[in-house]
């Protein structure tokens, strides 16, 4: 099973599965306990500066804006950061906090491109590696499965490849060649959730994204939710569990977390603010008023959300479609 | 031309291509709506797929995004990624649609970065799906919405995601599923295929009132021609009708 | 990346991701169209002699046991099989239908072992090759992942590698051994759920074992169902759906399909006719008078259900637990 | 001997090496009235992995099997048996449990085959889950009824899940996770530990009325001595009457 060919790229974060377990063994607590925190002790407990953090599902989709705006607001530094990236990501480089991506893709559909990651990209600041969409998520994948790698069959051929830190073996078992796509274990991972119990038993309606994936693979895993339901409600679908308490560090309540984006079932994505951020996002100065706004303009995300304002919200919730 | 843009044209020509009863890979953009169309008038049993886990979504309403709660409402599933992903990565996805900056011959795309990878002077928003798309569905179809020299190009500065490769043969040597690749190119001036003996992109039809002269003009590779060049059909009113009324009746895309 | 060592064991189904591909492509119907049939059908047309398929649970726990025994009844031969197997690849066993085992478990738990597993494969009839229960799930999602192999961390050092045909190589990015498990695609894969619509997308309460990967390492699917609901219902609740209509080929009705095991939520095990099978299987010709009775004898799910008696599934109603 | 039989007093000393707060990966038989029992005594947070997707259940009723319906009944997860290996792999499982027709004095497992491999003089059940909680659980906890020169062997006839394999370090060199394999073997006559430099299997304490050379007796390779070899606790009347009572009314288990 020879390496046919190395990827180039960086791995900002390296494979490192035995690692994951020592720390999982050592760091990690396995009782069921209350771990409802506010959203500054989460943040500030669990994200360090130098961390590679990753959030799901993506900007404007149940993303967990709420805890993105408080690591902003904290202003951790250095991270390294990986997964979709829409509005999550656009503030994290608009306030300058990140020295290295694993990327995949960063506009905004519909609305077009960001000005943030192409600034910071361009001119260098900040060091890139490409995955496909795939990809990425199957870094994800295999680090949920403990294990340094799993084969697939994107990238090959492409220069996809040789800029990421994937390999091509030949498979031993067809002698045709495979891709390899190291896993990724993240320090922290970020996920927002329609439904969680104290303990961080969470439930997610509609597609799950990589949040199963994304949370199996974080040492440290916050979660916010717009909403704490019963131990005992949890108990009776446990199937629906997606993510068990046992990975869980902090659960954060936020509604109305995912704003500006949506939250199925819940409200749908505030067009408005979004496209006015995407205008600002042209202009330096203006990114940086849109901060101070919304992010350092706010001491939490019940400001946030009073800033927004509940006939905003109300309406959102009477625009998004039902079951 | 008719009384409508060319990205109506063009969205209106990339459905007919979409045949009932097949499954296809939704992207954003044109590919929604495209799919969309096709399942309100000739595919109605289209299953349409979206990269973070809608399946046989109703597409009452326009998603605006591959996540968006419209992706999977009243959807036959809602999974995730990695589900959607490997469906393609079995062989259960027909079609997959793509878009890019650059296109060369082999239909090989860059949505990554115009010049250097690093620092390039264009950033773009890099693969997305598209790689997964192009690598594993059996047909993918590319729409460019500006056929030109720039656009078309002998050369892309980075292979993004897999057209032919290098030619026939290429893509299953570097160990892409065997007989998959690049079916059509639509643009705002023609429809292409993809020669079988070669891999070359080649002319086969242009919209009305656009010479094969002018597609060659507009591109920045050798483009051979089919022997028989038909002309692609104009959009019909109840096209149009749907489009503006339906699908997307606040012209979050039909604009551009 | 060497191969350090390589299974002896026989691969009865060799992993081949393009023939799957090429098999979904030319065979495989992706409309939504009905798929209801009479369990005779189901089994005439899509399980052939030679075949090789799998089941999903085991024997007492939510199995397409209905299924087996139709299997059994059409008498399908040189069957090559893979699962947990307690009851229903006893009964394979028993009717001499089965070639080639890939075997990880087959005892019946609490009750004790079978006789039928141990006199096919002792007196050398029934050819084996041994994995751990985590091996072999693996293999399925391998194929379900549509890729050649999964790396794992498990049979690394044992026997259970040596007799297997995984292989062992040096892992490209840690430079560790990790054990490369082969993807397993079925033939038939034979799966009974709580609930499925007519075009065959499933609902499974409670755990859902390996149906998951199963269901998407089969080229045919044939699903038993407890019951048929809508689409619109399906449609109502998509993420509840863990087998999408398009893995499916033929949607059987079979309430009480899982007798004599049990069905979370529904109805308890028949510990008594297990418990008398068991003793049964001891003796060949015991062992015939059971299939005689309980499956030959029986022209369909319904005939054998007749047999089992209202009475006694209501009693096996009343016994499970609620949520 | 108290007035309990040998079962009984095997799970009453193998409930408590369960710590509280911790994850047990729970097989069929003894660690299941072990996990029961610890979980209404010493071990109330103990969390339960059945290796079908059952995580946390309220364990009221006896499971009759790893995926039967008691094992996530009231639990706070039920995903399938992958999540649950990968829950093992990633390290999240303290301890597992493991039984098995012979083992040697690495703690080296057989559940296979006595004889050759095939055709084998006797077919055993096989791994099942064993391999998988013998490779990721950080304790493995060894649960033998009988003890006796035909199951202690100098040499395992088929090496169904991995003890220590031939001694330090040669876990780590085949690739297993660094840090895991057995922590104690409880079997109807003592206890034994693993000696940390030698990874080879030690008595470090006996039942009562149970002497050192009684087990050596039984042990079919050399047996190494704890300097100081305790007496096992005899279950109290608290925990034959739950074991009895509560636990497993029905004796699928204890009557054996």
């Amino acid at each position: 099973m020879d390496v046919i060919e190395s990827g180039i790229g960086e791995l900002f974060q390296p494979p490192d599965p035995d690692g994951f377990r020592e720390w999982v063994h050592t760091k990690k607590n396995t009782q069921m306990k209350d771990k409802v925190m506010a959203e500054h002790e989460a943040v500030s407990q669990f994200v360090q500066d130098g961390d590679y953090i990753g959030t799901e599902l993506y900007g404007t989709v149940r993303a967990p804006m709420s805890l993105i705006r408080e690591v902003v607001r904290q202003g951790k530094k250095h991270l390294r950061v990986a997964g979709q990236g829409i509005h999550e990501i656009d503030l994290l480089l608009a306030a300058d906090l990140v020295d290295a991506l694993d990327i995949t893709y960063v506009a905004w559909e519909v609305y077009g491109i960001s000005a943030c990651p192409r600034r910071a990209v361009e001119c260098g600041l900040v060091k890139t590696t490409d995955w496909s969409n795939g990809g990425i998520t199957w870094r994800f994948k295999a680090a949920a499965m403990g294990v340094p790698f799993i084969p697939v069959r994107s990238m090959l051929g492409t220069d996809t490849l040789k800029y990421s830190a994937a390999k091509v073996v030949k498979d031993p078992f067809t002698d045709k060649p495979v891709c390899l796509i190291p896993a990724l274990f993240m320090d922290v991972g970020l996920i927002h959730v329609h439904k969680a119990d104290k303990c961080g038993n969470c439930r997610i309606e509609g597609i799950s994204g990589f949040a199963h994936e994304m949370a199996r693979a974080s040492k440290k895993l916050i979660i916010s939710t717009e909403e704490i339901v019963s131990t005992e409600e949890i108990r009776k679908y446990p199937e629906q569990t997606v993510i068990p308490y046992y990975l869980v560090d902090a659960v954060v309540k936020a509604k109305y977390g995912s704003h500006p984006g949506e939250m199925c079932y819940r409200y749908w994505r505030d067009g408005e603010h979004l496209q006015q951020f995407l205008k600002d996002s042209k202009d330096p100065a203006k990114t940086m008023t849109y901060l101070d706004k919304w992010v350092y303009g706010c001491k939490d995300h019940q400001q946030y959300i009073n800033l927004v304002g509940m006939e905003r919200l109300k309406k959102l919730e009477s625009e998004i479609g039902g079951r | 031309m008719p009384d409508c843009n060319q990205t109506e044209f063009l969205i209106c020509l990339a459905s007919k291509l979409i045949e009932d009863r097949t499954t296809a890979f939704v992207g954003t953009g044109i590919p929604m709506l495209a799919a969309a169309l096709a399942k309100r008038l000739h595919a109605p049993n289209l299953v349409s797929i979206f990269e973070f886990g809608g399946t046989g979504a109703s597409l009452e309403k326009l998603p605006l995004g591959v996540g968006d709660s419209r992706t999977f409402h009243k959807a036959v599933a809602a999974s995730g990624i990695c589900d959607m992903m490997e469906t393609a990565q079995r062989g259960f996805i027909e079609y997959g649609f793509l878009g890019g900056a650059q296109i060369d011959s082999y239909g090989n795309l860059n949505t990554t970065v115009i010049g250097q990878y690093w620092p390039p002077k264009v950033r773009l928003p890099g693969s997305g799906g598209a790689n997964d798309v192009g690598s594993h569905c059996w047909k993918t179809i590319i729409i460019m919405r500006q056929h030109d020299t720039r656009r078309f190009v002998p050369k892309v500065d980075f292979i993004t995601t897999p057209g032919y490769l290098t030619g026939p043969g290429a893509r299953e040597k570097a160990g892409l599923p065997p007989n998959t690749g690049p079916y059509r190119v639509v643009t705002n001036l023609a429809l292409m295929d993809f020669e079988p003996e070669t891999r070359r992109m080649r002319l086969i039809a242009t919209h009305p009132g656009v010479t094969k002269e002018q597609v060659i003009e507009n591109t920045g590779f050798e483009l051979p021609v089919a022997d028989e060049v038909k002309t692609n059909p104009t959009p019909t009113d109840e096209e149009l009708k749907i489009l503006r009324e339906k699908i997307d009746p606040e012209r979050y895309y039909i604009s551009k």
